[in-house]
């Protein structure tokens, strides 16, 4: 079961959550913790209205880092598994960008884990956001915000 | 040779996406990053890559090696 | 659009969510970060197999202390809305039992808020938790593992 | 008169889920709890609402109010 996944078109979060844990964790009862983080896209940043955004990537680096990272979470953590989504390409307001998950049997772990993926995710993999604004002006995103 | 990638504003400014250069033995990325773009210096907040692994600019190459450039990252 | 709920049957959180978000979200496109946390039915606990277990409420002051709730973080952090969902009755292993969300601009807020509302709601809420092995006997829940 | 009731476990080992008792003014959460149960004093933990609120044993009741008494919740 991939756990970590790139998309180049929108995706429900939730329906990609149900499936995974359906397929992953079918007959399994031994997590008792979900935790779960997805961004969406905003129609606005630093004050002007944003009317489109391209994802651009890495390609090759940016599956070999979420993985890492994936890997590094479940052991740190001692996760039953973990998830990490992202788009990639031609995003629109409202649409679902990156979605971090984290099952444990305690929720303090499954939390944490959730946390350090999307920060750490935010941080370093291999991503850059390109707005197209309301009035047709275009402009990199210079930085992440703070967590 | 080394492949040079470069990506988002980095490789709009600079106008390309890739570069391929002799390989001098030693090389460091820093030296790759002359030898392909002599009248710019690398910008301030640049981040590497060698071979899709994070690295620093002194670090040294070897013939075959995919070296990459980019702004700082911006995703999730 | 009701963010707080008691269920006394089997539910799917992640259908739930979407069904939430698509009703409460439809063309919004001011929220970017979304934290949900889920608690899941072991088939363990300290030590022993668990066959089922029945969670026991106080009718009236369970709705009316987590409004309370929902609505104190939803002040505290600026939030767009979140969202509590919580099982009584009968439960078997696997099942959800308990759903806490949250939405806001930012990851920091929805993190914590979420994270604030199940801590909170395992402290505070007027459930009660007994369990029947798998050898028969039952027992009450004596109290909640630390956060 | 007030109303008392008891959940989960205490409401098992007491072998009732209510009391109604009458109100003398003033009377505390504690004092309910002696006049309905003389010969067994609150647990150690025990947790007290009025009028499904959390209050203190050392509360005020008053005629009409609705009191209860549970163990450490369980929930989430």
């Amino acid at each position: 079961m991939d756990n970590v996944r790139l998309l180049d078109r929108a995706y429900n979060p939730w329906a990609l959550l149900e499936a995974f844990q359906q397929a992953r964790f079918a007959d399994a009862t031994d997590f008792g913790a979900t935790a779960v983080f997805t961004g969406t896209m905003r129609d606005f940043n630093e004050g002007d209205d944003v009317a489109k955004m391209y994802l651009e990537h890495y390609p090759g680096m940016t599956l070999r880092y979420l993985q890492t990272l994936a890997d590094t979470a479940k052991q740190r953590w001692s996760l039953n598994d973990c998830l990490i989504v992202h788009r990639y390409g031609d995003i629109n307001p409202g649409e679902t960008i990156v979605l971090t998950a984290a099952w444990s049997a305690h929720r303090g772990a499954a939390f944490d884990a959730c946390r350090y993926l999307i920060e750490d995710l935010k941080h370093h993999a291999p991503f850059w956001k390109k707005e197209t604004l309301a009035n047709g002006d275009t402009r990199w995103v210079a930085e992440n915000t703070p967590g | 040779m080394i492949n040079i990638k470069y990506f988002a504003s980095l490789r709009e400014s600079l106008g390309k996406q890739q570069d391929q250069i002799p390989c001098p033995s030693p090389c460091t990325v820093e030296q790759a990053w002359t030898q392909a773009n002599p009248d710019t210096a690398p910008p301030e907040h640049i981040l590497v890559a060698i071979n899709q692994e994070y690295a620093s600019l002194d670090a040294a190459l070897k013939s075959g090696d995919e070296v990459a450039f980019f702004p700082p990252v911006t995703g999730g």
